[in-house]
């Protein structure tokens, strides 16, 4: 009997690695392969085709290059993230649990949200040069707005009762977000700097496409203006495959939060 | 709340931002940055009501808006279905979930040139890009959301019978629609700021591409002023995200 | 309270019906991890039997009605429902959950709870008002019915999640102390109007409840559980006449004799 | 001193390449590396931030960089037109209908860059021809991208370099309708190598040195201009097909005020370029 | 039962204690949007008085808890507590909440919910492991300390709510049916610790039942309210002797009596 199996399912999109999951991407890299097969010249300078791009992201792997670049993308992402959805999570937690503070930021944080990163790149090359200051700065102040919104519902949908209990313990704001609110509130957390994760890679090799001379998105940009498609093509995947480990992490990284909390 | 109070805050609120304002004003009269890069807010001004007088700034913003709410709303609506697949079906979490996941942080701008390849330099095209960007905060929202309906509402679910359809759309839904508005108010953000993207990469004309071109040129006043256009278009829409959001979620209140 | 009688016996199993019991269970056991919560659970219901389950707090009662409802997984034993196994909830079965507050939908209204069940039995729309205002009104809710659940008293919740109950017109309901929220008076009424509906309709009901004097006034048949594992303590068939009357009834001796064996019962296992 | 050098991956700088494997900066005195950027128009803050110190960038972004308040100096050119080259090719499509200039008007025009070179070479050649510029629409891509996008018929007709219009040619999808190189005055500046102001008033020694290895390297291309072939291919990470069909530059680092002004003059005739600009200034001695 | 004595009459008013009342209504009023919930509310509380409340569901009664607790807004008249206006939660009350499911953290354990309301004091963490055990203990939950709430029986998750309020060892201890889900025995022991630990600590109690005999066991003074709109509609004293005594008192003929004569005002209003 399997009484005690929801109807409908778990927050997370995907559960641990199932073969299964291969299916769909490789179905698709198989029809890509026919199709470049009967359609790509050999020496394109823009498309390549599927086992190419296989045997370069190889090679890269191999000779080291991409794990440098890799290393540099992550970092930055991994550091614009922690700073800005540290800063997020800070300020979406003073604005969902201060509707005064709230109201007095609409007009600041609405209007701010929407600059597009692109935007930004010039104005950080020139306070902080190339290098790794310049991309975190702008992953940070992206990244910052998702998580700062969804922290906000999220102490939003905090259960009324709970704080009336708190209310009535007098728990002072500091420890009734602390211990009520942010606790509810983490599996929605969980959910925000997942998806900043993801936005910060994108963020992190836009960057380096349009102006950083650094990581994967310099690497791919080079290679493509270097008539190399199929590197091209095998930065992109190992892009894929870098932003499905880091999000992958991040959902162990929930899951050892909540096996804990449980056993607590 | 009554009106006045509401104004007031409002008040409250365009103060502050203009407090911002005035930090900005005073970094660059200081001239700790290059007004290059950072033009003093005066001429950002100057640079708006000349693009609204001489230029077609109005025509721009009227196409940035159509695309970026049209994306928005093709986003939204893909990412709840998506979710809702998700959400219910364990087949689809293990055949696609991981998939999407794979394909969820590859940044937009690499991946243009497929959209191209496959609908051209069209406005489907720019539509396209923007609702493959903006999908992921409302899908995301919208899996987890369904994860977190009260265990008991299922249970009355299963104990009345409920066919699953109805139990998303009785249950589910409703209960998740926090959750889900939550999500479409980044997508939102995310839509907006990749109109721009999908506008420099698809040659449309737009506050994007406006923004682009004044780029090219190194005139800092327009760029801030695309800038300043793309962030009332978030106001209003945020506005009119409250607004739904007082309507849907009437109960929590 | 007088002079108790001296104690006295009563039937302890109750067939009471021919045929076949619509619930069957069969030496039904259930772990939580190490902690045992129930074991070696053996019980018959029989159609239209009326049967009031007490025990205390933490015994496993809930447990044992989930079971039958098809909520809850067994580790041993069988639970059967009309002769099949129970997999899943069945369409003839309504359940009133402890926890009111979680069971209510916060989005609809009073009337739009209860419509809930309508719409899950295909009820055309045009027969809605009159059910949902008539069951409303047997509830006291009739002038609440476009209150939102967070607007509701504990005692009003509780009354709604019934009507929804009986919205579905089930064939078993399940109650798991229905009327814990609610006043002596209400209380009272609702006892009636469930012992008449039940009676009207030949529902067979399984209802959980603290109040010894309760569960006697309605039951066919007492269960007694015991804790640390849950089991089967005692079963005595309620031999007291029908139509039942809050009055009459619970003066009556044999009710007083009851109670006092139920109470003593409880307090020493 | 550590110097870095920015410029981005294309054939202009080719003496800057040659001087850098050959190990002439070196020889000078000079510590520096060179670093490829993606995007040409990100030099200017690079030059600000002293990111790097010294770049080559297309005369478009220079100009407009100084027009709008940018103190950038050129101390160097790199490559010069000619009529012979053909490095720069004006292809259209096979079922565009574009068979003479005239046609042109209308159309939806492939460029690399609205407001960059080959953008600007463009409107020039079609302003030449009597077509009215404003009634085509111009659309950006990605060089490599060119070939798929006219074959799609996406674009009528585009700008594109050399390697990438042999291949439309060739495989019969484009037809060559102009050289515009061919019909602009000799001796056009496609590169200036520049600095901040501030950073060459104060280090006119390291200019000196920089100047001194480019020049070298400029004699070591005109002697052997298969020499530039290899330092290109290297440099760029070409494969090694496209480095041996290459359109080779022709080297010439000296750099005039006319040169600039050749390209301010057309810059401002299609309101590529706002605000006043003291082309005299712009270069160092 | 016994036949019913006659119809006796209690003191109404009870000003048991000289000096100020703790709290005090004030010709209290409270509406939601048309809907009129109490009306002219004038109540006076004592130090150390222990304050029955029963209505009928839906009359206002936990209403008129969240008044005193600081969480309900007034129309009109005044809550003093203390001599002062009530504007938010006193730090010396403490208040069980009717619906006990959701006034727990469900991802603390049952230790770690009472652990709250020391964290809220600034009890010094090695004296926790005590206290918390202690508690737990006198709630009958100690084997369950590591149990989250929603691995809980009803009753259980009741009596956890009860420990975290005594955790915070109030002055004033407001309880709005805090007893419901519980079964008779878990009940009257319950019953009785309350009782013992509000003498011992000279605590004012604010007490929502729906039992009345409950009411009048714990109660110094029993309230009742009528309904629509919600108010005051009776109040007398219970003068039994105390220590009360499950079993003498609640056969002591005075406690028949006011049984019958509050069970009477509940039903005719
Ligand atoms: N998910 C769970 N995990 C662990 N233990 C559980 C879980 N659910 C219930 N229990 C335990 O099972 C036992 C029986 O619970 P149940 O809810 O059936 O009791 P009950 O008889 O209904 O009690 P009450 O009268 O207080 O509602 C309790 O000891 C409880 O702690
Ligand atoms: N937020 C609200 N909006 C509208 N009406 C409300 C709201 N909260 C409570 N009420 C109404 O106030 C009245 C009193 O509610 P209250 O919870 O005080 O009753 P109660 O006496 O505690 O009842 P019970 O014994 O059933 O718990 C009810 O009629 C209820 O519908
Ligand atoms: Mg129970
Ligand atoms: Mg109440």
């Amino acid at each position: 009997m399997r009484a005690n199996q929801p109807v409908i399912a778990p927050s997370r999109m995907s559960q641990g690695f199932d073969p299964r999951n291969l299916v769909l991407p490789v179905v698709v890299f198989a029809i890509a392969e026919v199709l470049a097969l009967a359609y790509v010249p050999a020496d394109s300078f823009s498309l390549a085709a599927p086992h190419d791009v296989a045997v370069e992201l190889v090679r890269h792997l191999a000779d080291g290059t991409l794990m440098l670049a890799t290393a540099q993308t992550l970092g930055a992402a991994l550091s614009g993230l922690g700073l800005g959805g540290g800063l997020g999570l800070v300020f979406g937690v003073v604005l969902g649990l201060s509707p005064a503070a709230d109201r007095l930021m609409s007009v600041t944080v609405e209007t701010l949200r929407p600059i597009p990163p692109a935007a930004l790149i010039p104005l950080s090359l020139l306070v902080y040069g190339f290098g790794l200051r310049m991309e975190l700065a702008i992953i940070a102040f992206t990244t910052m707005w998702p998580v700062l919104v969804l922290t906000r519902a999220a102490i939003r949908e905090t259960e009324p009762g709970l704080i009336e209990v708190a209310r009535v313990l007098r728990l002072s704001a500091w420890r009734t977000a602390t211990r009520i609110v942010l606790p509810g509130a983490v599996p929605r957390i969980f959910v925000a700097f997942r998806l900043a994760a993801a936005i910060s890679l994108v963020v992190a090799v836009t960057v380096e496409v349009v102006a950083n001379p650094r990581g994967l998105g310099y690497g791919m940009m080079l290679a493509a203006q270097s008539l190399h498609p199929a590197i091209s093509f095998a930065f992109l995947v190992w892009i894929a495959i870098v932003g499905w480990c880091f999000n992958w992490s991040l959902v162990w990284l929930e899951r050892q939060f909540f096996a804990r909390r449980g056993a607590e | 709340m009554n009106a006045v109070a509401r104004s007031l805050w409002l008040a409250g609120s365009l103060g502050v931002a203009a407090g911002f304002v005035a930090v900005w004003h005073a970094v660059s009269a200081a001239g700790l940055v290059s007004p290059v890069f950072l033009p003093p807010p005066a001429a950002v001004g100057r640079a708006l009501v000349n693009g609204f007088t001489n230029g077609d700034m109005l025509a721009n913003l009227a196409a940035t808006v159509a695309r970026v709410f049209g994306g928005w709303l093709l986003a939204s609506l893909l990412g709840i279905v998506l979710g809702v697949i998700i959400g219910i079906s364990s087949r689809a979490r293990i055949y696609v979930a991981p998939s999407l996941e794979a394909i969820r942080p590859l940044p937009v701008s690499a991946l243009v040139p497929i959209f191209i390849g496959l609908l051209g330099f069209t406005e489907q095209m720019v539509l396209a890009v923007i609702a493959f960007g903006a999908l992921w905060p409302t899908l995301l929202s919208t899996v987890h959301g369904f994860g977190a309906v009260e265990p008991r509402l299922y249970e009355v679910c299963r104990s009345l019978r409920l066919g699953r359809w109805e139990v998303i759309r009785k249950i589910a839904l409703p209960s998740a629609m926090p959750d889900i508005l939550a999500g479409m108010r980044v997508g939102l953000t995310v839509s907006l700021i990749l109109v721009v993207v999908a506008e420099i990469l698809g040659s449309r004309e737009g506050v994007g591409y406006s923004i682009l071109l004044a780029q090219r040129s190194y005139q800092a006043a327009d760029i801030f002023a695309g800038i300043f256009l793309l962030g009332c278009v978030g106001y209003a829409s945020a506005g009119l995200i409250n607004i739904a959001e007082k309507r849907l979620i009437y109960w929590r209140r | 309270m007088q002079a108790l009688p001296p104690a006295v016996t009563f039937p302890a199993a109750a067939p009471a019906a021919a045929g076949k019991p619509v619930i069957r269970f069969i030496e039904v056991g259930l772990s939580y991890g190490q902690r045992r919560i129930l074991e070696g659970i053996d019980l018959d219901i029989w159609r239209g039997e009326f049967v009031s389950i007490v025990g205390p707090s933490g015994c496993g009662k809930t447990t044992l009605l989930r079971l039958i409802a098809g909520l809850a997984r067994k580790d041993e034993g069988q639970v059967f429902y009309n002769g099949a196994d129970v997999r899943e909830p069945s369409p003839d079965v309504a359940v009133v959950f402890q926890d009111y507050s979680k069971a209510l939908l916060p989005w609809r209204t009073a009337s739009g709870n209860v419509a809930l069940a309508l719409e899950a039995m295909n009820v055309p729309r045009k027969e809605w008002a009159d059910r949902i205002g008539s069951l409303l009104d047997l509830m006291g809710l009739f002038k609440d019915r476009d209150k939102l659940p967070g607007q509701m008293s504990g005692g009003m919740q509780q009354r709604l999640q019934i009507a929804r109950c009986l919205a579905q017109e089930p064939k078993v309901l399940l109650m798991d102390e229905p009327f814990g929220a609610l006043d002596a008076i209400t209380r009272q009424s609702l006892q009636d109007e469930v012992l008449r509906i039940v009676a009207e309709r030949k529902v067979t009901a399984f209802f959980v409840t603290h109040d010894l004097e309760e569960a006697i006034y309605l039951g066919d048949r007492v269960v007694g559980m015991a804790a640390n594992p849950g089991r089967i303590a005692k079963s005595f068939v309620v031999d007291l006449p029908k139509p039942r009357d809050q009055l009459t009834t619970r003066e009556h001796p044999r009710f007083l004799a009851m109670r006092h064996d139920l109470f003593s019962f409880i307090k020493h296992g | 001193q550590q110097l870095t050098l920015g410029t981005t991956a294309n054939p202009a700088p080719a003496a800057i390449f040659l001087a850098d494997q050959k190990g002439l900066f070196k020889k000078h005195g000079v510590d520096l590396t060179v670093q490829l950027v993606t995007g040409d128009p990100t030099i200017p803050a690079a030059l600000i931030s002293d990111s790097i110190q010294i770049a080559s960038v297309t005369p478009t972004t220079f100009l407009n960089a100084v027009a709008n308040g940018i103190d950038l100096v050129a101390f160097s050119g790199t490559t010069i037109t000619t009529h012979g080259s053909k490095d720069i090719a004006i292809v259209a499509g096979k079922d565009s209908g574009i068979k003479t200039p005239a046609d042109f008007a209308g159309k939806t025009l492939g460029v690399a860059g609205i407001g960059a070179v080959l953008d600007v070479m463009l409107k020039n050649w079609l302003d030449q021809n009597g077509v009215d510029v404003s009634t085509a629409k111009f659309i950006e891509m990605t060089l490599p991208s060119m070939a798929d996008q006219l074959k799609a018929g996406r674009v009528d007709a585009l700008i594109t370099v050399d390697q990438f219009a042999q291949r439309m040619i060739s495989e019969g999808f484009g037809i060559l309708i102009a050289n515009p190189l061919a019909e602009i005055p000799e001796g056009q500046s496609a590169q200036e190598i520049v600095a901040t102001r501030a950073w060459a008033d104060a280090n006119p020694e390291t200019i000196a040195k920089v100047r001194a290895a480019i020049k070298e390297a400029e004699g070591i291309a005109k002697a052997d201009p298969e020499a530039i072939r290899a330092a290109l291919g290297n440099a760029m990470n070409l494969p090694p097909p496209v480095t041996a069909r290459i359109a080779l530059p022709v080297v010439d680092t000296s750099l005039s005020v006319a040169q600039l002004d050749w390209w301010l003059a057309i810059m401002k005739k299609h309101g590529l370029v706002k605000g006043d600009v003291n082309t005299a200034s712009l270069v160092l001695p």
